[in-house]
């Protein structure tokens, strides 16, 4: 049996609402279980090391680049 | 003089048809709206122009070996132009306020109703004879309801591309018209006191949050909904590049060179579908009416959504950056700043009302990958 | 033993064809050109570079899956690199000088003569049976005397793809030898007090002027001549965006990573036309003649306008700024500007060249647009 | 009957000088046009407008870039 | 009911298999080397997530219509973006301490050992049954010994496309491990007083030597070996417009904006060779092996030959400079500087490294061409 | 009659290597003769005028664009 194109409509946005609520609650609790993880990691000392060699790295690159 | 009349009869002026002169003059117009009044100058200069360069009678430009249509069929039929888009949009934005505040998530998954409250109109209009929408077509319009302008061409592009150049216009102008649009919906939906309420600050975010949110989002993707992955994918790619900080260069090209060339030429493939034949149709009345609705739908959801959060929780939300959610990145939580700032002028409300503005490019690109599931 | 003998037959040295040999050593003399004498360089190294590659022996780079040959088939034959190095220009050019005295375009008119009297002098070799050209093949070729490469590419490209290489080479050499070919000429037909006329101030273009010429000038070429639609389209595209101040991210990258990169692959792809086989056939030596011959008349008609038009006006134009009409743009103006020094070292003509200097660019586009509308 | 090569380079000749020169003319008489409206209407302090937004949002872009 | 049967049935949770969860594992692995351990970033962060974007279930990314897809046949089928890399990297070389010593360029011949050594253990391994590769196969994963991203990929797409991820992890993997592989093998075979051997002052190189280098390269390939012509042609090329001083504008983008994009779409199109079932195949493990093996051997080759150099010269070499022929630009100079450092804290080697280093990249792409020759 | 694939590797080895040689000995013969030929023609002096030229049209492009 053919559905009404109306029909079809409604639960379309029912279920397509669905979905976008049922993901955007996954990533919601996705988020907070990452944020507590990391929070509990401390990483991040690790991660400024990683940033200030970088720095050298760029600041290597670009003397390398001015005094060919 | 037979040569003569060959030049005259090569002529604009003698080929020229009344619906070449109308989308000249509608594509003067966008580009007006983009020049003069600043509407999303780096869209409807392009699309404005590329229009133009369509409606010019006895030349191939928007059509067969001509650059437009070259680039419509290379950019935009295969996805790749809205897909490398995404990519800039993730390079140049700071999710830092969403992982500050995870909760406006569902501020951004509200106001997507805009976008399915659309489509059941197009089928209505359909169902009542007055409109003949398709359901794929019907999909298509909705999608002007996520602001969102490369997951419009995306979605379009896939589901309805005859609709295309209507739909991409539709959905830039009204982004543009976001200030004019949204202030009056959301004052009605909300009293002066809830548009005083201030909101805690932001806490801070750390660096090794910022890298794995994009893989989050990509793995979560992946998990639930594949068919959003192309969008959300290269998005989360772009984001990651920005926020790693091992790839600044690529990240800065991806932010500058990379997104300003694909631009100017989605812009001109985009006004490759402003030719006359394909736009000046009754359909295209009907798409600007009810995107249209979609933005006010959409706009009134987030600020309902907001309202209803605070029934439920302790810690209140300014209804008002529910407007946010629709997306139209910046100016949705720019406008939420201002009627705020109306309201209050010590409460800025722009960093808490950026979180559900990019919760709304999130779910728009859900939205569309529900579509493309269920459509494809 | 075998295998040695198979890397033998495999080398250039065994291969090698003398063709090749003096092909390689042109493209060294052009690389010399461009490099040692600054001759056009953006243009000749690479051009210069893509011939080198296209006549190693025994490998497909200019033919088949090879790089430039793809490059070729991509970007020149679709016409796309030479439309976006013309949307390139527009976005590096100032019509202020054009717009403060719209006269000059007349110069720029007149010294299109050179393309047409070079067409009608090909018929002629043919008719004589000295050389051997089709009427598309002289339209081809008689482009070279728009002094406009990426206009000479584009035609050259349409009308007659064999002759691409001695045309593009033709085209950019006589261009870089702008300073030796014109100041001749320009004395021959001038006399000393002629040279020493000085011109009024320009007066200041404003912001809306500048904005409204692209547009202008795109309108009337849809009317008049839609042929030329695509060139001029894609010029006043860039023009737009450079001049309308709401999308300069755009205009920037336009005229530095995205011109750039054109450059190279238009480079490689037109050296990829100078194999030996196609390159050293009697006609390149023809259309090196011809192509020197344009550049002559289209100088001296610029020249020989102005006395025309100072016969009629009141207000005097220093008929050397004439000579500047063929484009070759900025060279031709520069010149103009150090020949009227000479003549009277007080009197700074280079902005007053460089009206009719892009007037040339905007004229042979317009040619061209009549050569296409005839031949295809 | 075929026209020679040269009778028909002697055309082209004619008829695409004449093109050039009619349409240059023509952009010159539309842009002689416009200077006149254009400075009948004087809309130029309105433009001004527009640059001076515009550095303002570069600015707030390259901001927000930097302190990302 | 049925609609969320079909969502379920569309979504990754059910469609997903053990080998997809595998590879996005190792994925996660190698941004997690890319990002934390900073291992080749550029190609590690691209590839990975090209590789997570590849294995997600149900959805057209990396096969069919997909963006990776397109992008792999566009850029990598036709070789495009490495010879386009090649281009950037030889913009980005300087030449200079080859030129001032041009000895060094034996040690950046011997390295190339590694590749051929590598091919004849991919044969020995089939003979034995072990494995089962092809000659063309052997050829492929031979070059990872070349140390060398761009050739690698262009050999591989060349001789053995379906093995192409494989390769290319291998090779920028291994890159990046040149601090952890070569030193005890460039310890173990040299002694403490050859460490300690310092080496004269490189001279200065004049701007025309510079010029005239890839000049000269290229028709010293041209002669000899033509198969290897696109490759080091297009780094010729590169170098070039960097040493020419006439096309700065041209050099720029290409070291920039042109390098940086395609590095971006090179390592997406490479990621889309990370698909569970092209990857997770035997012959992954044997390539990651001998991959490991060819870098070992091709280490020690350098190291032994700049110690026979020593034999049969006066003017000594550094035996750790080497080791630096491997190419693995500019690591294994670094490398080389660091272990010099420790055994002569006053003996800075880092230019004198320099000169193999970039005659790896020389050898490394002759050795590709003579692969090619053979195979195709 | 078919090699053996060790066979074939171990050609191509001895081929492949010895190519790879002749190749870089003949590109520091070339590498040598160059730099003798260049010294003794000293042409440098007259490369720098060139470096010095483009800077001023550097120079002058910039003024150009930033003035327009
Ligand atoms: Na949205
Ligand atoms: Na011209
Ligand atoms: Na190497």
């Amino acid at each position: 049996m053919e559905q009404s194109l109306l029909n079809q409509g409604v639960t379309l946005m029912l279920v397509g609402m669905g979905t976008v609520f049922v993901f955007l609650t996954a990533l919601v609790v996705a988020m907070s279980l990452m944020a507590v993880i990391v929070r509990r990691m401390r990483p991040d000392t690790a991660v400024v090391d990683i940033s200030d060699e970088e720095i050298a790295a760029i600041g290597a690159a670009i003397r390398r680049h001015r005094c060919k | 003089m037979q040569l003569i009349l060959e030049i005259w009869h090569g002529s604009g002026l003698y080929q020229i048809s009344g619906g070449q002169v109308a989308m000249i003059v509608i594509c003067l117009g966008l580009l007006y709206l983009g020049i003069v009044k600043k509407f999303e100058p780096l869209l409807l200069v392009t699309i404005g122009f590329g229009g133009l360069l369509s409606n010019i009678p006895g030349v191939e430009i928007a059509t067969g070996d001509g650059l437009l249509h070259l680039t419509y069929v290379v950019g935009i039929e295969t996805g790749a132009f809205p897909l490398i888009i995404f990519m800039g949009v993730g390079a140049l934005t700071d999710f830092g306020p969403l992982l500050a505040n995870p909760r406006t998530l569902f501020l951004g998954a509200a106001a997507q109703f805009g976008i399915f409250a659309t489509l059941l109109g197009a089928l209505g209009l359909t169902e009542l004879g007055v409109m003949d929408f398709t359901v794929k077509e019907a999909a298509a319009i909705g999608i002007i309801g996520g602001a969102d302008g490369p997951t419009a061409i995306y979605v379009a592009g896939q589901l309805a591309p005859h609709l295309l150049g209507a739909i991409a216009v539709a959905a830039y102008s009204y982004m543009a018209l976001v200030p004019l649009i949204q202030p009056p919906i959301m004052k009605l939906l909300t009293s002066e006191s809830e548009r005083k309420i201030q909101m805690v600050q932001l806490r801070e975010v750390s660096k090794t949050e910022r890298i794995l949110f994009p893989l989050t989002l990509l793995l979560l993707v992946a998990l639930l909904l594949p068919t959003a992955a192309p969008l959300i994918g290269m998005l989360a790619f772009g984001n990651l590049m920005r926020e790693c900080g091992v790839v600044d260069r690529l990240s800065d090209t991806t932010q500058n060179a990379l997104i300003n060339i694909v631009t100017i030429f989605l812009g001109l493939a985009v006004g490759s579908k402003l030719s006359a034949d394909q736009f000046l149709v009754t359909s295209t009345l009907g798409i600007l009416l009810l995107g249209m609705v979609a933005f006010a739908i959409g706009t009134a959801s987030g600020v309902l959504m907001a309202k209803l959060m605070n029934k439920l929780s302790t810690n209140p939300v300014n209804p008002l950056i529910g407007a946010a959610g629709v997306s139209a990145v910046p100016m949705a939580a720019r406008v939420a700043n201002k009627v705020g700032l109306e309201a209050n002028p010590h409460n800025i409300l722009l960093m808490h009302a950026m979180g559900p503005n990019v919760a709304g490019v999130i779910g728009s690109a859900i939205a569309a990958g529900v579509m493309i599931m269920f459509m494809t």
